[in-house]
Parts: C-alpha cells; structure tokens; sequence
C-alpha cells in the first residue's frame, strides 16, 4: 500500500523527527510503502499544496495533521473527495469529522495546557511565563491559552526565536525582573526546556517549577535530577505509527477503528523520567 | 558641418546565430535551468507530477511566490530591497480579514483598501530610505520585524485573543469580485474538456483540475506587464537607470525618487495582492503567513539574473526563477527521495539550475 | 599671478542679456573649501571658456550651474530671475544641457538606452504609450556618426565602449537635447583628432543657432579656437574674465596654471601644451 | 625634473574638531545607536538589566552573533555574502559531536579538525563563486539548504534516528582546553571580589556571576584583531580594493581570488567557532542550530555601517551593532510592554538606533 | 590612408634588445573584433608612442599587454621568452606598470590606501608586520607633489578627488612602481597644462633612466614631444611603425584619424588639435 503523511511540522524539528519515525517503523512493519513530507516552515498555503501533491499521486492513504481547519479543509475535502481515505493526527480533532476525515490521533493541545496548567497551581506555582518560540503558530499559541486556563494564575506569554541562547538570556531576563515569577512553562522540550533549567540554574534559584511540552533526552535528565518538574509528553510515535498502521490494515482488509485515539496527554515526572530518557535518545519518545 | 563618418558595414563584426541573440537576452537565461529542473523530475518523480493536475500543483505555489519575485525584481533593478514583503503578506492579510469579516466590506471595498494601505507603507519605506539615506535592507528589516508583529497584534485584537482570523470565506461568499481572486478561472471550459473526457475526470465524473488557479493567471499576467514597462516603456528605462548608477540617472534628469517610491509600492501592492488570494483561498490568516517569502522572493528574482548591485535583470527571468523554484520545492514530494534529503536536494538543485543557466549562457554567447 | 590689462572681473560680454547669472558662488564639503566666491555669466551666442588648474574648482562650480549641487551661498539668475534648482531635471527642464566630467552614464545599459535617459521619445497614447525603441535607435546612430563615431549597433552596452566613444555619446547626447545652455566640462579630453574637431565645430554650430555654451578644457588652444570669453578659476576664486583677441595663448596659459612655475621641456611644443 | 608644488599649508580648508575627525570614522558611527539604546533601558527596562549578572545575561548572545557579524561583515566589506553561516552552525556542530562523543577524540584534536572542515566548505564556497561568476548569494544560499539538510541526515545517522546529539559536555569534561572554549573565564578574580563584597552573591557566598562568559572574551578579542587587520594590515587594504571594485583591484595587483577564499573560509570558521563553544555550553547539538543566525549576522554588520555593496564598513561597527541587536531583543523581556509587541519594539528600535547613528555622524562631520 | 616612405610595419628601435615583444595579437569580444594581428615592442630607454582614433583597439592591446586581457591569438615575448601574464599582478611583478584609461581605482578608499594598493609598505615583522602608514602618506604626497598637485589630505577618498587629481594619482603610483615598463593610457588627458608638463617631463626623466614607456595619446604635439617611436593602429589593425624626426606633426594627425577627412575648422588651431 502506498501512505502518504503531511505533517505541519518539519523534518528537522526534534518533536517531528519523532513522528516520522513512528511512520518509517510502521511503514517497516506493515510493509507499506510510506512518505513522510512537510513544508519548510510552518505555512498553512504550502501545506494545502503539499497535501494537492499527495492527492494527485492517488495513494491507498492519506495523513494529514490540521493545525487550520479553514486553509488546509478544502485540500483534505478534495482528497475525501478523490476516494482516499485519510486520517488526521497531532491537531485537528475539532475539525477532522467535519472534514470526512475518518478519525484523529492525537491530543488535544489546549487541553493538554490546561492539564499542564492545573498540575503546576496544584504544585504550588503562583505566577507563570509561557516560552513560546513560535508565536503565531496556532498549536503553540493554543498550549499558553490552555495554560492560562488551567494555571488560573497570571501568565505571560514570552516570545524567542529557535536559538538556544536567546531562550536561556530571556528566561533569565523575565525571572530577574519579576522575582514572583515562579513557574516557567516551555512548548519545545531541546528548545525551551533544556535552556531554561539551566537559565534557572545560573540564577541560583530552586524555587522555580519547570516544565516542558514534548520531550528530549536533556530535558527529561533534568526532570530525573530533580531539575525541572515534568515533561507533557504526548506519544507522538503513536501519531505517526498508528495512522499508517491503520490505513495499511484498511488497505490490505478494509478495517478501521470506529473512533479517535486519544494519544496523549501523560505527564512524565521524576519517577518515570529515567526509563524514558534511552527512548528519546532514540527518537521513539 | 561636422564631417560625418559614412554609414557601412563594419568589418570587425563577426555574424551571430539566432540563437546566440536569444540568449543574450536576461530575460531568455533562466530558461536552461526550467529545462534542467525539468529533465531530471521527468527522469526522477512520479509521472503524477507532470499530468495536468501536477502541473496546476506546482504552478500554484510559484505563482504565489513568483508575484512576489517579478515585484522584487522589479525593486532589485531599480538598486533596492524589500525585506518586509514577507510581513507584509500577514499585515495585509490581517487588514483583508478585518476589513471582510469584522467590519463586513463587500470585496470592491475590501480590496482597494487593502491595498491602499499596503502602498502607504511602501510609501513610507521608500520616503524613510531616501529621507535619511540609509540602505534599505536595514529600513525594510525594522519593516520586517514592525509589520510581523503588527500582524499578530491586529490578530489578536480582533479576534479576541487568537493568532487565527477565520471566517473569510463565508465573508466572501457570492461576492461578484471573488472569482477574480480565488479559486479557479475557467471552470466551464474543464468541466466540457472533462465530459469530452480529453482531461482526467475523479471516479465521479467531475475533472481533477477544476480550472485554472486564478494566481498562475495573475502571475503570467504580471509577468507580461513587468516585462513590457522594463522593456518598453520610459518608466523602464528610468528603473534600470536608477538601479545601475543611482547619481548618474540623477545627473541625466531621472526623476530617481519617484521612481524608488513607486517600486517601493509595487512591492507592498504585490505583497497584498497575494495575501488577498491566499486568504480568500484558506478562509483564514494567521500571523505566519508569509515568513520567509521576502527572502524567496529575492531568491526567485537572483536565480531570475538580477544582480544584488541593481541595474540589471528582468521580470521573465523572475517568472522562470518562481517556476524553478516551486518544481524543486514540491517536486521533490513527487520522487522517493526521504524528507531528511529533502533540503540537501533543493540546495543541490538551485546551485545546479543557476550554473546551468550560466554555462549555457557563457556557451552560447561567447563571453568571456 | 598675471594681472594684466586684459582682465577684468566678471564683465559681461557686450552688454547682451545672460541667460544664466551666478553671483557670489560659494560652496563647502564638509571642512574642504570647494569654491569661494564665483561670479560668472553667459549669453545667448556665446562661447564662454571655464579655465583653470586641476582642483580649481571647475567641475564643483558647473554643477552648482546645472543643480546637481546646492550652492553653500550666492545666487543664480536665469534669464534675469532669481532660481535655484533643485534639482538635474529642472535644471534640464529649463534648458540647460551638461556634459559632466564623469559622463553621467550607466554602464550596463545600451547605448540608446543612455542617451534617451530621462527624456525618452515615445509613440502611442494612454495605456499603450510606449518607448519608441527604433526611433531612438536611429536618432542615436545618427548622432553618433555626425560626431565622427560609426557605432557597430546601438545596443552595446556603454560599459563595453572605448572611453572616447562613451565621451561622444554623452557629448551627443548634451547637443540634441541642449536648449538655451550647454554646458561641456572637458568633453573632448579622450577624444580623437578628428573627434575633437567635429566637437569643436559642433560648439561652433550650435553657438551660431543662439545657444550659450560653457566649455571647460585644459587645452589652450581648444580654448582659444572656439572661445569668446575666458574665466580663469584658481583655488575656488576667479582670477578674471578676458575677452577673445585681447588675450593670447601664452598669457591664457600662465594664468590657467595657477601662477605657478612650469616644468621646461624641449623646444618641440612650442611653449603651449 | 619636474617642477614640484611647494608644500604649505592649504587656505581651502577648515578647522576640524577632534569630535568630527573620530565621528568620521565608520567603526564609532555605531556607537551612537549603543548610547541611545542604552538609554532607552535605563528608563523603561528593570534595573536587573545592568547589574553585573544582567549585563552577561545580554552581553553572552550578543557575543555569540557578534563572532559571525563580524566574520560577515568583513566578508561583505571584501563584497561577497555568506548566507551559509547559520546552517555551518549546525553542520559544525554535527560534526564537533561526532567527533568528541562518538570517536571520542580529544578537544586539542576535535577542535581543529572541525575548523579544517568548516575552512574546507568555506573555500568550496569562495572556489564556486570565483569559478563561476554567480553571485555569492546564491552559492551560499545553496550552502544554506545543503548544510542544513547535512546536519539533519548527519545527526539521524550518528545518533540512530535523533536529531539531538546528547553527551558532549560528558565527554568534554576534564579535558584542558574545555576552560578556553566553554563556560566562564577569571572565576579565581570574580570569586576573590564576591568575598571582597565587590559583587553581588548569593547568600551561600557565591558570586552571583561566576566570571565572564569565554563567548564574550572571543568576541572583544576578535572585534580588536579584525579592526587591526583591516586598517593597519596590507591584507585590510586588499579587502576593502576586492570589494570597492574587484576589477580596478585586480588590475592594481590584489590577489583577489585569494582574498574572497580566505574571507569565506574565515566565515565558516567563525560560525564553527560558535558551534563549538555553543555545543559545549549547552553539551548537545541538534538540526535546528543556527537557524537564520546568517541573517541576523548580515543585520549586525548593516547596523554596524557596512555597505551591502562592499568596500566600506568596519569590524568595530559590527561589534557594536551585535550589541544594539541583543541589547533590544533581550532587553524588552525587563521591560513592561507587552510581549506581543516585542517585534514592533525590536522593529523600531533598531530604525531609530540607525538612523540615530546617521543623523549624529551628518550632524557633526557636516556631510551633505 | 598616408603610407609614405618613412614608415615600416613593426621595425625596432635601432635593433635594440625589446623589453617586451607582442607579435600578431587578436582579440574578440563575443562577436566584437577589436584587435586583428597586431604587432609592437618596446625597448628600455624608448618611450614608444602607440597612437590611432577612437575605438582603434589602443587600450585593448595595452591590457593584453598588462595582463588584464588573455589575447584570442598571437604571441608576448618578455625578455626574449615567450610568456603569458596570467593577472596583472604577475605582470606587475615583471616589472610593468599600468596607468589604465579607467585609472584602476577605488573611489571609496583614500588616495594612500589607493596608492599603495597590491603593494604596501610594512614595519615589523612575523605577526606584528603591519602597513606602514605614516611612510605610504608621506611618500603619497611627496610623488603628489612632484606631479604637481598638492593634496589636501593623503586621507582623502580618491572618490571626492576633482578628475585630474584623480588621474596624477594613477600616474604617480605607476611611476613610482614602473621597474621596467611604464604603460600610460592617455594619462594626461584630464590634466591642467602644469599637471601635464609634469608628467611628459617625468616620462622624459624615467625613460632616461632605462625604463621603456608605451605612451598613448591623442594629442600629437605630446606625443610628438617625448616620443622615440610612433605605431599608429587603425580598426584594430597597424597602420605602421614611425621614428622619431622621421615624421612630422601633420602627416602623424592624419594617420590617426584613420585616413578620414577631418571637419574644417578657423585657422587658429593651426593644423594639430
Ligand atoms: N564631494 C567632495 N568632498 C570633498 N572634496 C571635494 C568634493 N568634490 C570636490 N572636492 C574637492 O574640491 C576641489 C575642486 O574640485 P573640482 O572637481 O571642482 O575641480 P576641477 O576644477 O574640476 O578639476 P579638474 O580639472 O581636475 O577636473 C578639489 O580639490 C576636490 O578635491
Ligand atoms: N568588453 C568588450 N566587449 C565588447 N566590445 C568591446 C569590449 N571592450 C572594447 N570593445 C570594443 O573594442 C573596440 C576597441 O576598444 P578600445 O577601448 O581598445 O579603444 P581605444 O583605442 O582605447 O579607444 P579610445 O581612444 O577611445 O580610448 C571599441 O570599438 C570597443 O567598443
Ligand atoms: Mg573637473
Ligand atoms: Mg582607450
């Protein structure tokens, strides 16, 4: 069978990488042929073309992740269309029935902040900063508006950009000019998490609770070290597995599971930590 | 009277194949890489990517970029850059939306209002650049940042908090204008190509292309405008003159400033006019749209033969430049090459397009 | 310095009306003195010959003529009235034509293309009003051969001319479009001998037809074979002004070289260089 | 013999200020826009901004973009680009890890031959812009893609699937020379002032900070060797000839070809040189470092007075505009805005921190 | 087209050594021919005048010469080997100097920086060798000073240079470096009649020293003043080779227009331009 997997995010990106080999190993294990594509940047018009690219190859199916219902529905409506099964993951639970879509994979990221939101206040944080390194990316923006929520304390969103550096000398700034600030939330695990454990760090304070979106291998050391308080963990293997594996087996004898799967969230903490951190050095968690 | 030399034919010129003409002209050199791009997906993807819907495929991503491009080239020969025409995309996006879905603008409203505030502000990046001076990579940079971030605030006030306008296509739906800018142009004519059964058809009868995407129209279009203003007209005359020696031009009566502050708009207005059809086409905008456009934009305009030193290029080169640059991007999902190479591959295939285009080129014409 | 009875400063030539009157020029680079009070005239008819050493300030005064530069103080009339202008194209809207030192030329576009500048001829009206390339083509070759230069084809770029050929083109270029002044800062300076005498009756010719000329040249003789009037420069001032016949070319060239002493060379040049 | 000019003193020239003479000079128009940002902060920002530990805290990006502003801006003053260098950090990286984790080399051994490959790509750069006569910017922009994508592949292939390679800092520890290209020098001085009550502590009697960041170290020292090169050096005098007109250069006799290779393998290395320090720092490198470091670094060297052009601009100005760059991008985080506004802000600040710079140096060397 | 008795195709100077020996050089430009089979040489001590219109081919052959230009056919001999310069800065250090009709300059650096260019003076030595300012501004002014022009400053950027300032500093830095050969390229053409007089006297005094010159000019009384040797080249072919006594000012002008009728002018200029 051939699968086709459109994904927002890049081939690059550590959270993606994950993803893409959960595809490869169901490709291996269900003996489909699979692709794995993605724009250069998060560009919903480039995605829709990308995803016009698949649907013109008329494979045995279709994965999509929908970060925006509107720009990418006319494309996945076409494939729905063409008679390609499709099966949306990571984002997009809202709109994939509408769509055709036979079912989604995935978690949903605002209640994912709100979990997260919810175990911080229940930790004892009293006032938040959401590290986003790619504002304007709905998913992103989606897990602070979650975290406000659940945190119910103030929050306030600081933007970066993709560089390490910059990431630890902000979350540096933001801590040293606003003492009360006691809890750090960061939506990439190597990007944001692992600077700001040791922004944090460098500050000599200990009173600061740290967690992070996704997961990476420095990250989730720091959450076994006591470090940083937990990583959100949402499976994204599965995201990437499971869609194929489906669509393969529907290929091969037209089964399907009746409803979405729920991949994630799990909050990964300091008990767990260790077992995970070799998965991640892996690219499986 | 001056004596005057007589007219003759001159000895010391050696005769010149058609061909050796053709390819002197800037706007013929990106050709050769169309040629190369094409040869090797013919050789390396799947056969989808050549049929009528792939072709449609990667046109419409080039258009989009290629607007873009022939705008930027335009600027490029004209000796200046515009760095915020990739914000400009999102900015202009976000006035569309509000101006289509907040305040309800029919698009005949809509439309000359956006782009009257996309040309204000090229206004104002050209009046900055010539008032103080300074290189215009470094205003249109603060453009950059400032219209970006203008984006994501106008968003967020607007919609209450979110990064994403939505609502655009029912805003616009059955307005009179809207075919002009979105979805496909003569659908009519596929939908009779289709029942003759000369085109593709889905199971169910309707064609796989349903026409032809309005912004590949709008593209071609442009393209043939730009090239015949830098070729034909004396506004092209003047761009060329202040983009090869700005001071000269001056010194020969080139009204330089005018002609800076006018690119400087076309640029914004090219901008606007893709965030206008883009949007109409997604239904919605966000605050990203458009990142990293202006540097493909100046991409598609060097690989088109614009020099970054100004005074020389053409808008068909830029045209070829969009074409070579969208067949590598998505053209590369066609084959089975992994998505790890992916970038590898494109950064391999523009080197090997432009020195293509430069051999032949040097080749043909003997320069050198 | 040579302060004969010949010279007098800033006289007008017999009493006709200027064209163009500067008065007072002055004009600063930063901490360098450029010009330093600069009074000079010419009338419809007339050859009027800019004179003076390297660095004199010759180039600097007839760009504040022709608005490339804005003059620190002094004034300029133009046809009787105060004007400053504001810039090249008015300046070539009133109809002063220049021949700058540098050519004014751009390099990488054609030849037609570079003596159409600005001032393009076009056919056709509204939208479908166009640059009429084959005019343009033919108007250049034309003028290029009456200056003595047989262009192989009107599109070689400039930057691939010879430097005498590029000089003709600006020089041919200036004469088409010079209405009431024409103004030639050393235009025949990489000329050929047969070049430079087409120039030199050009001057002629289109003095005749009532335009005023300003020539600039280092060349004694030049000068003195189309000259009316003579303005000798020095170090940003004026030395004087002298009138054709009163001054011969010993004398003329004494005062362009600042009243400095010169190298002696050989007999061979018979004492004008 | 020929008749000399006397020598005396010119009447055409007037008196100048020593304030005009320095203001002349490219390397401190900068300096104007670090006071006026300066400012800036002292009023709006947190006066955690400028205590000791602040400083670092801004000064350490800072000097990590520095280190390649100031390689690009030498190599835009010898008139090419490199927009290669931020995918070289990543590359660099890769290949630093490897290297140290994987083959377990030593830094004395790791180090070097990092830079050798990195110097290697830089001369492939420089040896395909001169052969072929393409614009640089188009060569290297093919190196953007080709490295980026190498780095991913590379990682995936010695990591077994990852995109992180972890273990460097592991592997680096005890190693002599770890101390010159990680963490913070003069800890012996910075501990001696904490106890001195010099400085601030913690209130286990630590100092607060514990020394200067290496990064910042390498940055002033590279600052001062690339401003005595360029203007007290023959090879700066050939630099800023291949820039101002690589053709009347060559015709005067500069080896041209040389000069642009060895600029573009200084880049390379450059961005290698922040590779290692960073990957030490952080003990893990990944696909995404880097990212568009190679236009901030192009922004740093236009901020700091260079000319897109080439042949004009100065190694100091670079340095400065490094630090107008991450003064504004971390300095807004101690401020009050709202962070939404943060492009807006960092947009217009670093107009006005330009154009501040043009108006002082025109104000006082009378320009115009 | 004059071809009298006294003129002979390439002959050498009273059969002395050449220095430098171009014999039947092409070059194409695309489908531009600019030079078709030409032959020269010049001797140490000779200053060899290379003459012909515009658009001859005259600053083509210099640059092959110079290295610049690969020619398209024929061959350069340097001291009797036969050698092809593969940059100008081989050729420079052969030992031949250039003052290019372009100048070869950087407007935006300063007249030292431009002087010494590909050549600078160092102190100190291993990594404390550095360029040696002080001595390249003090020498810049005192060959400036010799040529006849007093800067201002040696820090000036050649770019704000009036023209022929810009020009006597191509010529003092050719001067000072020329170790075997000086090619000048119409090096007086921008300068003030001291200016000038200067530089015909300096080619005079180098050429006593033992150094050939190749001096192109379209001025024949120059030419005539310092020149051994006069080798006319017409549409990029020789016309023929003249020595000096041999031939006088008025057959020499007709020759270098090319065998074309010249425009009339008032009897002032005498017969030359
Ligand atoms: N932009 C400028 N900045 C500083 N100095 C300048 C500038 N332009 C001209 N100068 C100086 O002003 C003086 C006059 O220059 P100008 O070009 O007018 O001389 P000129 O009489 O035309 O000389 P030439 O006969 O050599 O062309 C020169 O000494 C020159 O160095
Ligand atoms: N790069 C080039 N491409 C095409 N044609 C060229 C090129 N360089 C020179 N030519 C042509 O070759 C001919 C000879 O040019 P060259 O510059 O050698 O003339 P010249 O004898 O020095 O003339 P002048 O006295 O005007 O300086 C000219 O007709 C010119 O147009
Ligand atoms: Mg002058
Ligand atoms: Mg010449």
């Amino acid at each position: 069978a051939d699968i086709i997997v459109v994904a927002h995010g890049q081939a690059n990106d550590p959270f993606w990488s994950v993803v893409k080999n959960g595809v490869q190993k169901a490709g291996e294990d269900t003996g489909a042929n699979v692709e794995f594509r993605s724009p250069e940047t998060f560009d919903m018009v480039q995605m829709s073309q990308l995803i016009d690219a698949a649907v013109n190859q008329e494979p045995d199916g279709l994965v999509v992740s929908i970060p925006d219902g509107d720009a990418l529905g006319p494309s996945i409506e076409r494939a729905v269309a063409a008679g390609i099964p499709v099966i949306s993951m990571n984002s997009g639970s809202d709109v994939a029935a509408d769509l055709g879509v036979l079912l989604h994979v995935g978690q949903s990221e605002y209640d994912a902040g709100v979990a997260a939101g919810q175990k911080l206040a229940e930790m004892g944080g009293t006032k938040g900063i959401c590290v986003n390194q790619e504002v304007g990316n709905v998913a992103l923006d989606l897990r602070c508006e979650g975290f406000t929520e659940g945190f119910g304390q103030e929050v306030t969103v600081i933007p970066t950009q993709n560089d390490p550096t910059e990431v630890e000398s902000k979350v540096r700034a933001a801590l040293e000019s606003d003492p009360d600030v006691d809890t750090v939330l960061g939506l990439g695990a190597s990007l944001v998490g692992e600077p700001a454990v040791a922004a944090v760090k460098a500050l000599g304070r200990d009173d600061v609770l740290i967690a992070s979106f996704d997961l990476s291998a420095g990250f989730l050391q720091a959450v076994a070290d006591g470090d940083a308080a937990f990583a959100i963990d949402q499976k994204q293997f599965l995201q990437g597995y499971l869609p194929v594996a489906f669509l393969a087996l529907n290929a091969e004898y037209g089964l399907m599971p009746g409803g979405n799967v729920p991949s994630g969230p799990n909050l990964v903490t300091q008990d767990s930590a260790a077992q995970v951190i070799d998965l991640s050095a892996q690219g499986i968690r | 009277m001056a004596a005057e030399t007589e007219a003759h034919v001159d000895e010391r010129i050696r005769a010149e194949s058609v061909t050796t003409k053709l390819m002197k002209r800037p706007e013929l050199g990106a050709i050769g890489g169309v040629i190369l791009v094409t040869l090797f997906f013919l050789i390396t993807a799947d056969s989808a990517m050549f049929t009528l819907s792939g072709i449609m495929n990667f046109m419409t991503p080039a258009a989009q970029l290629g607007i873009l491009g022939i705008a930027a080239a335009m600027l490029m020969i004209g000796g200046e850059f515009d760095l915020s025409i990739g914000s400009m995309v999102a900015f202009a996006g976000m006035v569309f939306g509000v101006f289509t879905v907040n305040m309800g603008l029919p698009l005949i409203v809509a439309i000359p209002l956006t782009m009257l505030f996309a040309a204000l502000i090229g206004a104002v990046n050209g009046s900055i650049v010539l008032k103080t001076g300074l290189p215009s990579f470094i205003v249109t940079l603060a453009g950059l940042f400032i219209l970006r971030g203008a984006a994501l605030v106008g968003l967020k006030i607007f919609t209450g908090g979110s990064t994403q306008l939505r609502g655009v296509r029912d805003a616009v739906e059955g307005d009179w204008l809207a075919p002009i800018f979105s979805g496909e142009a003569f659908g009519g004519l596929f939908a009779w190509l289709a029942d003759a059964g000369l085109i593709e058809t889905f199971k169910n009868g309707t064609p796989k292309v349903p026409g032809i995407p309005v912004e590949i129209l709008w593209f071609i279009a442009l393209a043939l405008v730009a090239t015949y203003v830098l070729l034909r007209t004396p506004a092209g005359n003047w761009i060329f003159a202040t983009g090869g020696d700005s001071n000269a031009a001056t010194n020969s009566g080139v009204p330089v400033r005018r002609v800076k502050i006018s690119l400087f708009m076309l640029t914004a207005c090219a901008a606007a006019l893709v965030a206008i059809i883009t949007v109409i086409d997604a239904g919605s905008t966000d605050a990203r749209r458009g990142f990293m456009k202006e540097f493909e934009a100046i991409i598609t305009a060097v690989i088109g033969g614009c020099l970054l030193t100004g005074g020389y290029g053409s808008a068909i080169g830029a045209f070829f430049g969009a074409i070579i640059f969208g067949m590598v991007t998505i053209g590369l999902t066609y084959t089975d090459f992994d998505q790890d190479w992916f970038q590898i591959f494109l950064g391999g295939m523009l080197l090997l397009a432009v020195v293509f285009n430069n051999v032949i080129r040097k080749r043909v014409t003997g320069e050198r | 310095m040579t302060a004969d009875s010949t010279f007098h400063q800033g006289e007008t030539a017999k009493g006709a009306k200027p064209i163009i009157h500067m008065e007072g020029i002055k004009k600063h680079f930063g901490n360098v003195i450029a010009l330093n009070g600069v009074t000079f005239d010419v009338t419809p008819g007339e050859c009027h010959c800019l004179l003076g050493d390297n660095g004199a300030g010759k180039s600097t005064f007839i760009k504040t003529m022709s608005g490339v530069h804005k003059p620190t103080a002094g004034q300029i009339f133009f046809e009787g009235k105060p004007l400053s202008f504001d810039s090249p194209r008015e300046a070539m809207e009133a109809g002063i034509a220049t021949v700058f030192q540098d050519l004014a030329m751009i390099p990488l576009m054609s030849v037609t293309r570079n003596f159409f500048m600005g001032r393009e001829p076009t056919k056709g009206r509204g939208l479908a009003k166009r640059f009429d390339i084959d005019k343009a083509n033919e108007i250049t070759m034309e003028e290029m051969r009456r200056m003595g230069i047989n262009l192989r084809a009107p599109d070689q770029a400039v930057g691939t001319l010879s430097g005498g050929e590029r000089q003709t083109v600006a020089i041919a270029r200036a004469v088409y479009f010079g209405a009431k002044v024409l103004i030639l800062d050393e235009p025949t300076s990489a000329l050929g001998v047969r070049q430079t005498s087409n120039v030199l009756s050009t001057i002629d010719r289109v003095r005749k037809q009532g335009v005023g000329v300003v020539f600039i040249s280092h060349n004694v003789r030049h000068a003195l074979a189309v000259g009316d009037r003579f303005t000798v420069l020095n170090r940003g001032q004026t030395l004087g002004t002298a009138v054709r016949g009163e001054i011969d070319a010993a004398e003329l060239q004494d005062l362009m070289a600042g009243g400095q002493e010169m190298a002696q060379l050989e007999g061979s040049l018979g004492g004008t260089i």
